[in-house]
Formats: C-alpha cells, structure tokens, sequence
C-alpha cells in the first residue's frame, strides 16, 4: 500500500463512453492482486475533493489498467487525461478475490462496469480453472467483454445475448456447468442482491465485490460499512473488503 | 534552525501538526504514510466506555470542497483500545491523546478515570460537539452546563493535559471556551464538524442514514479560522485550530489567529502523507522568512 | 405543463425561484443578463433609512467553494430607492421584495412604513442577519427577544407580506423561525451569511477590512439545507431557502427540505443568467418526472 | 455587455511566464474600448468559483486578446487552455480610458503585467497622439513591450533601460516631453500610488486604472470599493472604473 505518483500511458474510449486508463508503475504491478482497487485522486486541486476509487481491471507488465464510464465530475476529469500526463494513486487496497481454493469452474457474474476487475482475474486464473462469464448490460452497446473468456451476455433489451437479467441466465445454465463451482460477481446492488440470495439459497460458494462511497479508502474514516449477516455490526468496504463471501454480508 | 514545537501545560509537541480525532482511526493505517514520529501528535478516534458499531450506511457524501460524514462514532471501546490499540500506538515518539465522546458526565469521567492511569497516554481531548449521535454529542455541544459540568468532572479525575473539543454550531463559541478555561481546562480544540444535510432528488431521501451529518474540509476553513480568532479576542485558553486544513498556508492562518497547535482532519482522506510533509514546509517558511520560534507568530494577526 | 407558482400569503409567484439580497443591487445591472419577468421575484440590497456608504476596501475574498464578504450593508438608503430604483424595477412584472437591515427596532419599523405604502413594493425581507455591520445586523440575528421586537414592530405597520431572515450563527435557527411565526411573519428566509475569515500570511493582516465577513456560495449548502430541514422538522411557516444554490438539483433539494421558494445568490455573479435558465431547467425536471405541481415537493423528504 | 461563450483562437507564452489569450468574437471586438475588462470564467467547473477580471490588451479584427502572468489557480487553468476550447466570458465591463481629448502628447506609465491594457490603447491613438511609453519590471526579463512604441525602459535590478523605477525615469524625462500631455497609467499599487501623488501635485491630467478583488465585475455585488478624495464614499471600480481620474480616487 503507497501513494506513487504514475505516469499515464495511455487514456483510450474503448467503446461508446467506456474508457480503459492505463498507467506504469513497477511496484504496483507487483504488489496487486485481482478485485483490489486504487483510490485515485484525479485533479491536482481540491476539486472534486476526494479521491475515487477504481478496481484494477487489468495488469500487463508494468501497466495497470482501469476501466469506467463517465458518471460525474471525477469520471469526466479522468477521461479527459493524456498519455504522459501524472496521476496520483493510493493501492493496492483491500482484499481481492479468494482465487485459490478447490473449485473447478469459476463463474463471473457482472452487471454493467462491474466487468471492470474481471479481465485481471481472467488473466489470472484461466490456466487453472474453467471459466464461464455471465455478462449483462443495458443494451448491446454497453456490454463490454474485452479481456473476458467464455462469455454468455443478457441485455436488458434483448439487443444481444439472453433477453433479461444475467441472473436469470445464470439460473438457466447453472447446471451446465460442471464440478466444484465458485462465483466471482460485481455489479449493481440490485443485481448483486438478487445473485446472493440466490446463491446462498442454493449453496454455491460466492464472493461479491461492493461499491459504495468512500472518502479514504484504506480504513481511516470508517465511512465505508458493510453489514454483516451476523448482526454484529459492521465490516469496512474498503478494508476488509471491496470482496467479500456472499454469506457473510447483507446486502440491500 | 527555527524551534517549531509547543508546549501546553506540560506536554511538548514536536511540532504544532497534529492528526484530528476520526480522521485516523488509532493510527494504525495512517502510519503507512505518515511518519507519526515527525508529528506532533495523533488524536484516537472518539472513544466510548463500550464499543459502538456506528451508523448504518450511507454514512459519507461529498459536497462542494467538502465532505459530510455520520460515523456515529464507531470505534472500539476503552477496553479493546488499551489491549490492541494503545501498545501499538504508544511505539511512536509522539503525543497521544485520546478523544472520548460519550452519552453522560459520567461516562465521560469513567473513560477518563481508566485511561489516565497509562503512561503512553498524553492527553484528552473531550469531544462535547459530535452533531451524529442522538444521545450526548451535540446536546452536550450548545449547553454551557453541560459543558462545564463536563469539563469540571473529568479535571477532577485527570492531571493530565485536557482539552475540551467544541462545536462550532453556537452563537459564541469564546462562551464555552470560557466556560471550559473556567473549570480548569487546559485548551480547547476549535471546530468540531457543521451540521449539514444532503438529499438525493432521485430517492428523495436524504443521503446520509442519520439525515444530517458533520460537514469538514476546505469548505469550512473561513469559518473554523474566524472561531478561532473569536476565541482568542474573548478568552485566554491556548486553542488547537481544526477546519478545512489543506495546505501549509492555512496552518500558519491558523496560528496568526490564535492558534497554538492544528490538527489536520479530511485532508488525511485524500494525501494521508499530508501531515508529514507539511512539517517540512512550514519549517522551509519560517527559515525564510527568519522566524526563529514559530509558537511566537500565535495570535499575531494584525487586527486594526 | 407543470404549475411552478407559489403562493405565500397573498403573494403568487410565478415560479421559486428569487434573486437574493445583495446579489443583485437594486435589478439595475442584473436585467441585463437575467429577464426578471421570467423569474418569481427579486428581494432588493438591504436598505437603510439613510444611505451607507459601506466598509473600507478589501470587501470580498473568494474560498474553497465560496466568497466571504463584508461589503458592510452600502445602499442608497429609503429615499433614494424610491426616486430612483424602484420606478425601474417596477416596470418588470416580477415581485418585488425590500430587504430592510438597520440599527434599531425603530429604523426596521420606519423603512417599512415608508415603503408599505407604495403599491409597486410585494413584500418585505427584515434582514437581521447580516454579519458584517456593528450595530444591529447579528446582533439582532441571535438574540430571540431582538427577533421578536422587530417581527412584532413590522408587522404592525405593514399588511404586506412579511419575511424575516434568519441568522445560521445560532445554535436553533428554529427557535428564531418559531418566534416568526408567533409574532405574525409570513415565511422566514434562511440562510444569510457564515461568519468566516480569512488572513493574508504576508501582511498578518485579515483580508477582509472588516476582519470577518459572511461567507456564501456552494460551500455553505450543506448547512443552508440542513438548516431548512431543522426549521421544516420544528416550525410551520413557509420557508424561503438560500444558499449556494448552483444547479437546479440543488432548488429541488432545497424544496424537498421544505422551501416553498428559494433564492439565487453568489451565483448571480459567476452565471448573471443562472436564474433565468434554472427555471427552465427545473420545468424540464418536473415534466420528465411527471410532477404538475412544483409545490407539492415542499417538504417531500422521506426520512427514516 | 454580454456573457458569450468565444471560442480560443490560441494561447502562447510570448515571453517566459507570461502568456498571451486570443478569442474569436465579433460583437466584443466591435464593442470594446482600451480600458476595458473582461470577466472570465476559467473552469467550466465552479472551481475556482469566481470569474477573473482581464483587460483587453489587444484587438485585431475579430481576435480580442488578454495577457496575463500566471498568479495563482485561475491564471494556471487558463495557461493551460488550448485553441479551440470555449471560453466563457462577460464583458465589455467598465469605462475605458479617455482617448479623445485636446492633449497632445499620450504618456503611458505601465509597471510590470500593468502593461496589459496598452497594446489597444496604443493602436488606437499612435495615428492622432503622439506616445510615450514607461514600462518598468523587475528586470529584461519580465519587461514586455510587445504591441507598445517608443518605449522608455526601467527596471529593478538594472538589467536593462533606467536602473530604478519607472515613475522616477517619468520624472527625469518630463522636461523633455511636448505639449499637452495626458498620462494613462496601470501598474501595482505602490507604483500608481507614488505616480499620482506627483501627478496631482504638478497637474498633468492622469487616468489610473485600478485592480482590485471583484466577484461580479458589473456592479451587482459592491465588492470593489475605490474610495473617493472628496469623502463622499466609494465608487465602483468595475462599474465607474477601472480607469479613474487620478485627482478623483485615493490610492492606499
Ligand atoms: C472499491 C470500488 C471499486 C470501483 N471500481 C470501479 C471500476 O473499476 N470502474 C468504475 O467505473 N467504477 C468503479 N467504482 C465506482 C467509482 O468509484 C465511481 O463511479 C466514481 O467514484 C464516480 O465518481 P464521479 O466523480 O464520476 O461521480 P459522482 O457521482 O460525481 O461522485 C460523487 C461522489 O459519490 C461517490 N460515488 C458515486 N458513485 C459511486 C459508486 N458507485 N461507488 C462509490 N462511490 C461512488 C464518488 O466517489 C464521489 O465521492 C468503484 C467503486 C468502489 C468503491
Ligand atoms: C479590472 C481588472 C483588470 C485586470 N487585468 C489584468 C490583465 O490584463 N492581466 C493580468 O495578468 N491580470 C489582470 N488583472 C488581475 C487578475 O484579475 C488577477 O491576477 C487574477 O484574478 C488572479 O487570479 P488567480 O486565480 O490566478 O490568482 P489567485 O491569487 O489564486 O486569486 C485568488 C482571488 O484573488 C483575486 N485576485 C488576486 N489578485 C488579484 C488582482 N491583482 N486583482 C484582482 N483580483 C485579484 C482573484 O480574482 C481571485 O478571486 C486584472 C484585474 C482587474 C480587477
Ligand atoms: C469521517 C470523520 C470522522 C470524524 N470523527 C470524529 C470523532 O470521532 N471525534 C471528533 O472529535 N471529531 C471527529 N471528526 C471531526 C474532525 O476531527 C475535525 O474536527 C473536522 O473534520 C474538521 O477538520 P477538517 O476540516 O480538517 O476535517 C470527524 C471528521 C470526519 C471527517
Ligand atoms: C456580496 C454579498 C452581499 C450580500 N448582501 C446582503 C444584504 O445586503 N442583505 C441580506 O439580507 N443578505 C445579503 N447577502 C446574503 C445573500 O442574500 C444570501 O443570503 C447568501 O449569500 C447565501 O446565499 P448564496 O450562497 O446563494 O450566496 C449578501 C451576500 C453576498 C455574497
Ligand atoms: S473508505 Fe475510509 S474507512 Fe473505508
Ligand atoms: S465586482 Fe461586483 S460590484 Fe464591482
């Protein structure tokens, strides 16, 4: 975990509206695993004034990459950087996937930019699992799978793939897939919530990977809580996860 | 080399740079980029006698050059403080003082009367303004009584350095640091966070969980700074200036208007090495600009 | 087409949204940019009985997100504003709303006495709340009696509709909008200025001649709202909401919390046609979302 | 007086740190004085909140520029701005200079960025009026004369032209200036303030345009106070001003 100041080494609009940021920084690369995220200050002023977090979405070398879609202030700032241009990152923060473990097929699950950590964790486990990816989004012009294997989409207009949500999709093809099963799932809440009492119902092992505003990033402002199924108060997003087991949080 | 450090009652700060209180947690993660050994002092997260699990969320949202934040005063308790928080704490060469926020006097004096007794402990800081809890919190804030009650209640238990941490969500706030310089308090921590709210138009309910929270960051400088020159005309208590703190710049207002110490607050979310650094910089000022004993500049704005 | 209008008292406006006092001088220089027929009202620079001539330079410093000023209440006084400004603004078919700030609940009572009898004149804003005059102006904001006399005093002499506004440098601003509302006032406005400062390192000197000034602009919004939300959640009376309003968003916030009307403020000095535009903008807003009645919003928060 | 959108036509350092803004638009360079400023909105953003008040400095054309050193935020941002961007400015605010007029001889007095202004003054007068142009600056290398003629040069340090101020050169080459002279002078108060003094006191007609803190530049907002020699108030300086009668206002 550290502040570097990293140098951009390229900004490109992948497709309508979707932008992959890429920077370089030897140490990061290192240091980062898949579903950790950056804390991202994108102005040199105090204008936004809080940094904005951003899972690494992918790793080639020494280059770290982050994938969003303009949202506000801080995403528009973000998506009008240059190549050679400075950004100043905190990370790698949190806990990222449980990647290891005994499972045989991976299933990602991913509503929208929630695809953004997945191409990492692609990378990352392809040689060792069978992946399957369960990718939705408004419409075919906002499914993104670049960087993503095996990919069964739903849009929510039926412009490609699955008409409807990708967790009925995943509902229908749940049994095709064979062996030990282990779910890796970011998305919007609603999406998440509906994968999760889903999945807790019928007892696949299941991380989720959350959102929700930060101001630090790293465990400082305890403005990030989670709550957990076991009504003992609260875990911290950024800290303790952004990835958690579907079990242990509730999420609404 | 100029002398950068500054007593009050009998503790020496290094420096007059101190990390405010639920801005870094017990230290534990700030300590990743911030030297705690080159600053003057870190401020625990407020403390309770029993544990507290906080607010539901959302507990933060932005605003303009500012933040608000409904914690709830999350935090650990006296009890699991001094077991797993204190020895790792008290590894540094810097002053701790611990924050208490509770419900009643007697709380207040009950956490005081514990913590008093360690050594590693430098000071308190009594935080009667916390606008995000029902019980205690801001009531205490804008009651004279009660702030005297208070403050008197927890001298009586401590020898220690004790600083009573005010609301700025008063008329006169020179009242309640006369009030707190009266029952033999040693300084007083000047501004505690706004009360602000925020609503999301979509949902039409207000972002934050508990409806309103406590506003800080830049935003809110002119207004810390002018409490504390307030104080400082009205009341002779030395005074820790908090508020909106982003650059050097600011530290050196805040002293020429008052203050003896500063403690840096938000800015820890976006530059946690912030504090370090701006030692460093507010030393490079005084060497230029030849001023041998910085602690000499406190209160010397020129007013007309 | 969604119904904008607002009606306090017998006052309709034609839509909520306001110039704020002192933002707008007299609607001499703003009409250039800003078409005051097409907006609900505009509420005059605070007049006196005499002229003031108002505080020495330097009067404004901008902040993080805001501007403190201390222009110390200049205005061309009662006789003035009759013979040459409000033959002007009343050839716009728009409210027009004195601003009255003085000294003495005497000088409150006789600007409006003057002034009730031209028909021109919709309604009147009693500004005890600026920070930046010695005598009268905050003094009279945070003390209840004070706000209590002058409402009273008022509101004998004039049938016409009658605001006051409020202080935020108080503990309860509900307190102040309840005395309002017993003595007679028709709405209240909230919020006026923050006490702030801001001191230029070099010189040791405030910025501000006038040592403190009144910060204002989208650094205070938080608390403006925070504040329309304490008085909706306490007191019945309808409330004008001000400040740092800077999109549209921010007026539907402002309803939501429980403004009947708002007003523009330093805004009008970054975007001198903010007002005019935001109109359109909101009725874009109410029609895409379906609401034929703007005002039903007022107070439409769903809190827990 | 208008708020339009104009778009930059380019943006150069003419010499080093200090940068010249040129903008396309056809009704302010129809409608604007020497003297005159504009009010600029630098960030799309409200960061910084406030406008920033230039002079005109020159006009060709369609092409309205401004010249200005970086200072802080505001002058940064706009350092930074690049052609075909779209600027955001209001104007043209407050009285110009007093061009017409029996005098014979223009005597500009300019310390430092207080040279801004001249350029347009000088191209509209050089064919009626016969110019003298004092400029003073810290040294050679903050001296600017572009768009100036007949130049006499001061500098702090001495590294070029008359080795001390710029006001004291005036007085040593008065004797040698024609007919009746009419003095235009912008520059760092202390400058102005010692310009006038003189002036008042040997008579020569003199127009001072000042600088000062504005939020609004058009009059709404009372913020820019020049007080008046006869104790009668204030007047306005982005309203009545920024060019005085040096007899008129007090300099302090
Ligand atoms: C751990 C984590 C990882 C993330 N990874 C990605 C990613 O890989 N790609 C991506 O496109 N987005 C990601 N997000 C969401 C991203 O941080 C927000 O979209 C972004 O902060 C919006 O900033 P803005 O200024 O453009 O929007 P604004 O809406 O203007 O932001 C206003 C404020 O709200 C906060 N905020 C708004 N939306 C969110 C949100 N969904 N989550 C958290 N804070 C929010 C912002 O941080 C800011 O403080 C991630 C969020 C978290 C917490
Ligand atoms: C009528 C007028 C004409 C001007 N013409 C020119 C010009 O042609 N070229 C040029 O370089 N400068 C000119 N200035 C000064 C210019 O406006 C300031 O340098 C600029 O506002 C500084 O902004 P900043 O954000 O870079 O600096 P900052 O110091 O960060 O600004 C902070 C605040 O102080 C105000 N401020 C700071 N210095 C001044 C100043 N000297 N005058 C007014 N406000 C100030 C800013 O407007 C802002 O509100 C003029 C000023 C006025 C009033
Ligand atoms: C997220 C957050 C949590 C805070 N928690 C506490 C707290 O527990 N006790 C306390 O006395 N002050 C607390 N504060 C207030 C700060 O110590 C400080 O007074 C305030 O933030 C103003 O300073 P700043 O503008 O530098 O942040 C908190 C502030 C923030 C932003
Ligand atoms: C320059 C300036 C002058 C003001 N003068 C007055 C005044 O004369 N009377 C008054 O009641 N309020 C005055 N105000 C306060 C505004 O009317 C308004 O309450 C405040 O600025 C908050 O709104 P804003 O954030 O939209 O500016 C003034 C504000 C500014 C910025
Ligand atoms: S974002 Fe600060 S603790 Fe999680
Ligand atoms: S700058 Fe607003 S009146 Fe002059």
């Amino acid at each position: 975990m550290r502040i570097e100041k990293t140098q951009i080494v390229s900004v490109s609009e992948v497709q309508s509206g979707i932008f992959i940021l890429t920077v370089e920084s030897e140490y990061f690369a290192a240091a980062t695993l898949p579903g950790q995220f950056f804390n991202i200050r994108v102005s040199e002023s105090l204008f936004p004034l809080l940094r904005r977090p951003f899972s690494i979405s992918d790793l080639t070398g020494k280059n770290l990459s982050f994938m969003f879609d303009v949202h506000g202030e801080g995403t528009k700032i973000l998506s009008q950087k240059r190549a050679g241009e400075w950004l100043d990152i905190i990370g790698p923060l949190g806990h990222g996937f449980g990647i290891e473990g005994e499972y045989e097929s991976a299933i990602i699950v991913a509503g929208g930019l929630g695809v953004a950590p997945f191409p990492y964790l692609t990378k990352k486990i392809r040689n060792k699992k069978k992946i399957y990816s369960f990718i939705g989004a408004r419409s075919s012009r906002h499914l993104v799978t670049q960087g993503i294997v095996n990919v069964y989409s739903a849009t929510d207009d039926g412009t490609t793939g699955y008409y409807g949500n990708v967790v009925d999709l995943l509902k229908l093809k749940i049994s095709e897939i064979p062996g030990i099963k282990k779910i890796f799932s970011c998305g919007p809440t609603p999406m998440l919530k509906s994968l999760t009492d889903w999945v807790n119902f019928v007892g696949i092992e299941s991380e989720v990977s959350l959102e929700c505003a930060m101001a630090c990033g790293f465990g400082i402002c305890q403005g990030c809580p989670a709550e957990l199924h076991d009504g003992s108060g609260y875990k911290l997003v950024c800290k303790d996860g952004p990835v958690f087991n579907s079990q242990e949080i509730i999420i609404s | 080399m100029t002398d950068l450090s500054v007593k009050i009652k009998d503790v020496v700060f290094r420096n007059p740079v101190l990390l405010a209180s639920g801005t870094v947690g017990y230290g534990d993660e700030i300590s990743n980029f911030c030297d705690l050994n080159k600053i003057g002092g870190i401020v625990t997260k407020s403390l309770s006698l029993k544990p507290r699990k906080g607010n539901p969320p959302q507990r933060i949202v932005e605003t303009a050059s500012g933040m608000l934040n409904a914690i709830g005063l999350a935090n650990v308790g006296v009890e699991e403080f001094l077991k797993t928080k204190l020895p790792n704490l008290a590894g540094y060469d810097t002053n701790i003082i611990c924050n208490i926020a509770a419900s009643s006097p007697e709380e207040y004096i009950e956490c005081t009367r514990i913590l008093t007794t360690e050594s590693a402990i430098n000071g308190f800081e009594i935080n009667v303004s916390c606008p995000n809890v029902k019980d205690g919190g801001l009531e205490f804030g804008n009651n004279l009584d009660a702030v005297r009650r208070i403050t008197a209640g927890v001298r009586a238990v401590t020898d220690k350095l004790l600083i009573v941490k005010l609301s700025p969500n008063v008329a006169r706030i020179s009242d309640f640091a006369r009030v707190v310089s009266e029952e033999g308090g040693d300084a007083v921590s000047a501004i505690n966070t706004l009360v602000g709210t925020s609503i999301d138009i979509r949902t039409r309910k207000p972002k934050l969980f508990n409806v309103t929270g406590g506003l800080s960051g830049p935003a809110i400088k002119p207004v810390a700074l002018a409490k504390v020159l307030e104080i400082k005309r009205n009341v002779r208590i030395p005074i820790i200036g908090i508020g909106g703190i982003s650059k050097w710049e600011d530290i050196i207002e805040f002293i020429l208007a008052g203050a003896s110490c500063i403690q840096v607050g938000t800015m820890n979310f976006i530059s946690p090495d912030f504090a370090e650094k701006v030692v460093a910089e507010i030393a490079g000022y005084c060497e230029q600009n030849n001023i041998p004993v910085l602690n000499e500049l406190t209160g010397a704005v020129r007013l007309p």
